[in-house]
């Protein structure tokens, strides 16, 4: 039925009968608007409505990152941000999804390529849901890598992680494979493993491999500051905003109630990442930090993202209270051992992630999701289980991100010339500048 | 005439420049800059490190005189940016061989009036 | 019943019977939930939400115009879409709404004047989302004469536009007219050409009429840069997120399962946009310029718009691939004519609008939305008439813009002075600077 | 029930059998789907998103607030806004929530706090609507004093904001408190008084004792000039977004169908306010003004946020144009009186939340919301308790907020000194720069 | 050598950088500024409040000449820049005893071509 | 007393800084400007079209010396800012007839130590 067709026998010509009205325009509804139909459209809004909230997610992604980084590079980072989430669906479209969702073996899946064989509208839901996550699992590696990277490196980067690094292991969590089929199966609700974890490995990968920005280990001068802390903050506030959906919209219901919980715990524990990354960082630099603060908003969200329907309120915010100092301590960390990471994107998505995992076994409750962790009684068996899957998340990940990023730096390089650096990508890469308003001030 | 370069603390702008107006200066040009001096930079942090910033926001006004003007200029600069600390700045004094107003072409004293 | 009624017998009252909150909460519900009212309620969250995404455009307008422009008119880039969309759903209110739904004749309707007679809760939805839909048309002129026009004559053109011109073209299409009273109707699912083309031919007459910015083509001195390219791509994102609900909305029924199909066509031509215009700049131009990919991402939004639910997701690759080569081109061509067009919003909405309500045509899929295009075996008809759409609207808008933007030109002017350009619109027209910040830092 | 168990099943396994696949998929559906659980989670549904939205209005804020304040204020004004939503959302959790919305007496509530006791989902979905509320309402304070407070001022501030004076007032309204509970009760239906006269109120407070900036009234020179307009004007495009939550949510129903005429109202009333506005500025001062133009759509939506569910599309065009002109005189007049706020939030949030308030009293419509004010025949009743309960909030707001702000001035002090004032709150209070890419240019 | 420092309206950068172009000049360097002079600031608006802006955009051309060009530039200069109106700018003429060029160490005229 | 203006590449500055700090220079004033000179500017693209971009980016380091330490903060410069490549920029100097320090009113050579 189309739009138009509807609208002909709609409005005013039926003014007089409301009645009349209804009826035209629920003509499939007639044909049976049933509980079970009602539930099913539901479901299928609320999925749709919380995948265009972490499509958002893409603009929060281009803003931090952005912002934490310099002026001469910001086209280049809105490019990344584009591209990756473009060449991201594609290559989702085209292979990722059959091989995460697809029959197929433990290890893989291997049926449905270019959605062949989908038919049921909800299954396309579904898959762009699934397409929106693996596009953020890409642009988490963006921020890690910015400012050196070539970018025509970095785009088949993200279409290898798109197509395989992430399929391939969301299949043993999220597809049906091994880690879902244990006797005690891996509880990853909405991703801080599948997704988080895995984006943050391949950012240590990345960042390792390409190595520190000119400068940014070898002198004395400070870090290399962003050039709009801004823009870094409306990125916060839009991920936090596009967290909702990734959260509660991992139900793929909305009559399934506990997206409730869902919200309460996400914004518990997101604030508990604040409050406790602030008061860490005034601790230790007697300064309420501002870069702490933000990445402490994002360190409580990724812990929760696993745990985020199987906890209580207040687990919720221990959980974000932990995250925010392990960010703190994180950062500090990799910076010491000269891996620059200009948004901090290993730790908050790669460490922050495996918490997130790890504290399911330790504060799952039964009345929340169903399972008990460690502190509820239910023994350390849930534990050990996300320990193997952070794990084994971390050598996939890592490895193959590591042996990705290797391949690229002997063939077609993976790094711009020590000039070109300098110059910034935004000039050599693009031909651009991102605030070019000097000589056309006319 | 003298070219009078004062480099002194952005907040003291207005003031500065009402003092010489006060005395019939009627034009001046001002710029951002960033000085590096006696006055220790802030200590900043950045993403949980400290450090330290070397140059520090000044404001540059340069405003070309007639020598008749330049004692009194200095007087009010020296009076008015004065906060009694460190890094209220400098005031560079040197030779300007001629002016000319665009809009008239009058060349020397009378392209300052 | 009001808000507080409803909290008073609410909560913790209650909190030992559940039952009878949940009983309290749902006196409505109890007075009748059936299958249909839960139907029609759905149906109406879905198109609310859809109308608030698409007033969210509203920022992604703003973000995108003024960041492809100089920092001298940012405030009037504000202004202008602050007022388009405020005086816009007060003509629509008034006016635009009777003109395009109310019972009329082929031509235009003429009946529901400021929303008289409505009483109708869905019609109120509906009408929310037409007016959102109006006040995009009138937005996407505004881009296109940015940094010259007078903004007394802007105002009084978007009112036009959305009372008068965006309704009666939008009457034949959407609401009842002689376009989709054709044997075989013409297909605009979501208005590639009852918005999009509409806004684009209004923009295409503007710029005429108004002339290229001083300096634009007169000099030897390059193109004239925007003042923040971060702007502008944080404006894309906002856009294509808005566009979810602009396409998916377009069902006006969240219980009609084609918003799963639709919210994918549109992500897959969106990404292929993205992708076809980079690659054909990076050809070009040797470098993947980002004017072009966020253009592209635009192009592939507008392209697929028309047929978003009635072609297969591969098509919508398709259409957004062509839409991405035709936006490099049509830019191309609109400079050489020495038609300055800051942002390309001739080139997205009114070159991409035509090919994407063509593509319908071309590409329409009868296991999608009922009806075969010309690739799958439909014939020529429905291409025809797609053509014949394309360009009634074409003369319809290009037509009365031109007459409207000449009456103003010739009546009260349309165009500052060349002294006032040089100093920028924010400073003459709203005493105003943008970033103000020098003389301020104290 | 885990999100990876239904994964399991799903998808490509079940490929040629979509029956089996739907069972599958709603497992707990056939359980049960009835029309009362469709319509439960339909409501709660519309509650998060709602929700959703509301908090995305945390975003609005602050780039608001930053783009009408310094930039050497800038980074302060991003931890403000991060950090009273999440020590707010803290305190509310803890605290608030019980003083608000538990049982209690017709002055405070006493139950629930920290959650205690809740198990239904949807109280935990209203919980969070009502959080984000209670953020807001702290927000609005954050823009008065911006530029000179003390930041763990601020912080204390902010924590008994949302743990007490808001939900206390809150309590007498929604919470079945007196003001609920008188013969005519008071309608304040998403809260012009609960949420924006109470900070509008606190925010007066906070800016009189506060004091206004260094060189604001003390010199011939101009006002303190913002430092992006552009950002401002994102701001309150993203506000007017997530007021669609703020007031279509507070039916907190989706099945309950006002929520159509909600929006309705919502979105003329905003453009009447920007509409009339403008046009005030442009006869006063001879051109049409962006501060008040923005302020507008501000006050437009903050003055029908009372009555938004029980008037007439036309009235709230008329309280809406009302907004505006208001918004005009009383920023003039705070200057005057030589209360210094840099972003208008007391003419906007207080006094604005007061007319929309007693708008009520004058423009409810029976067809609407059930209730007749003054001008349809309604009496005067309405309208008394309606400025019954503006005077009761904002003695209670003002007082209590100077109590406290009175407090921590001479505890702890609430002013920066002169010198940290003049350097900036960012470098002194953060050791931050917003923009600091010059020195890092490399 | 001399060094011309031209103070003139922002709009005017590029037909003066050709302008010295044309007559054999191969360097400049050009920073922004805000001037204050005869020529009255515009009053805007700002929250419903009218106010005076004291300070305007300038642009500030900075190049050093060999002796022999000075005159031919300031003609170039007040040929281009000048509109009629206040607020066209001004040249300020001063001495400039020796210029390096960093690259290759030359000094004196030879580094200016 | 001298002004040394040196317009250097960016990225430069801080090893410049540092170089004049070594040789005892207590004090120093840098810009932001755009250079236009035989380093022919990038050619860039917008939105699908190429175009020439003229002047380039540049930091302008001010700096005032006594006579005895000009040639040595030359050669400290020359050494650290050459990259060999042109646009490497250039050194001017002049002649400052008097510095005042705006806190303690000390003039002459006491106002730069
Ligand atoms: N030798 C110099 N040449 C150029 N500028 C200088 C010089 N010395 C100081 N300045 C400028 O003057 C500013 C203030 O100098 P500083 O040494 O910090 O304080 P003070 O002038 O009070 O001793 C510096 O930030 C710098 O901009
Ligand atoms: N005495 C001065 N010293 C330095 N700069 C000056 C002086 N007088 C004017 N200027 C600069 O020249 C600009 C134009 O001067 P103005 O008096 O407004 O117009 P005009 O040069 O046409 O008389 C000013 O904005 C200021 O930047
Ligand atoms: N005559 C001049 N007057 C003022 N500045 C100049 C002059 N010539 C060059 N410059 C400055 O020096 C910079 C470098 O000069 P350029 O000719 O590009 O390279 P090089 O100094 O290596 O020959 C220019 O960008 C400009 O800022």
């Amino acid at each position: 039925m189309s739009f138009q067709t509807k609208n002909i026998t709609w409005f005013l010509k039926n003014l007089m009968s409301a009645a009349v009205f209804v009826i035209t325009l629920s003509v499939f509804a007639f044909a049976g608007n049933t509980p079970d139909s009602n539930a099913e459209a539901l479901d299928m809004v609320w999925i749709l409505i919380a995948a265009f909230l972490v499509f958002f997610m893409q603009a929060g992604f281009a803003m931090l990152e952005t912002g934490f980084t310099r002026s001469k590079n910001a086209v280049n980072i809105m490019m990344k941000n584009l591209v990756d989430f473009s060449f991201g669906s594609l290559a989702f479209w085209a292979v990722g999804f059959a091989l995460m969702f697809g029959a197929g073996n433990a290890f893989i899946g291997s049926e449905g390529f270019f959605l062949n064989g989908v038919t049921e509208p909800t299954q396309y839901a579904y898959w762009l849901f699934q397409a929106v996550f693996a596009a953020t699992a890409a642009t988490i590696v963006s921020g890690a890598v910015a400012g050196r990277i070539k970018f025509s490196s970095y785009l088949i980067y993200s279409v290898v992680i798109t197509a395989l690094i992430y399929p391939v292991s969301g299949h043993w969590i999220w597809g049906g494979g091994w880690l879902s089929s244990l006797e005690t199966p891996m509880i990853d609700f909405a991703g801080s493993t599948v997704v988080h974890s895995l984006g943050g490995w391949a950012a240590l990968a990345g960042a390792m491999i390409v190595g520190p920005r000119i400068g940014r280990y070898t002198k004395v001068k400070g870090p290399i500051r962003g050039h709009s802390l801004t823009l870094a903050s409306l990125g916060v506030f839009i991920l936090w905003f596009g967290w909702y959906g990734f959260n509660a919209g991992s139900t793929t219901s909305g009559t399934d109630l506990t997206i409730a919980i869902i919200s309460v715990t996400t914004t518990l524990a997101a604030s508990a990442g604040v409050v406790s990354a602030m008061i860490t960082s005034w601790l230790r630099e007697g300064k309420p930090d501002i870069g702490m603060s933000l990445n402490g908003a994002l360190a409580g969200l990724v812990s929760i993202t696993a745990g985020t329907a199987n906890v209580s309120p207040l687990s919720a915010v221990l959980i974000g209270v932990i995250g925010g100092i392990i960010v703190n301590y994180s950062v500090a960390l990799f910076d010491k051992l000269k891996i620059d990471d200009p948004v901090g994107a290993i730790s908050v998505h790669g460490v922050c992630g495996a918490w997130g995992t790890l504290a399911v076994g330790l504060f799952a409750q039964e009345s929340f999701g169903g399972v008990n962790g460690l502190f509820f009684g239910g023994g350390i068996n849930q534990l050990l289980v996300q320990l193997l899957g952070v794990v084994a998340v971390f050598i996939w990940s890592f490895g193959l991100s590591t042996v990705m990023f290797l391949t690229l730096k002997r063939t077609m390089g993976i790094r711009v010339t020590e000039e070109e650096e300098i110059l910034g990508l935004d000039l050599v890469e693009h031909g651009a500048e991102a605030y070019p308003d000097f000589t056309v001030t006319m | 005439m003298k070219k009078l370069e004062a480099i002194i603390k952005p907040f003291k702008l207005d003031d500065v420049k009402q003092a010489l107006v006060d005395i019939g200066i009627r034009g001046m040009t001002v710029s951002e800059v960033k000085g590096y001096g006696r006055q220790k930079g802030q200590s900043e942090l950045y993403r949980g490190r400290e450090y330290h910033i070397d140059f520090l926001p000044k404001v540059k006004i340069e405003v070309v005189v007639t020598d008749d003007k330049v004692e009194e200029a200095v007087r009010q600069i020296l009076l008015v940016a004065n906060t009694g600390q460190i890094g209220d700045g400098k005031i560079f004094l040197s030779d300007i061989e001629d002016a000319i107003r665009i809009r008239t072409e009058e060349s020397g004293n009378d392209a300052l009036n």
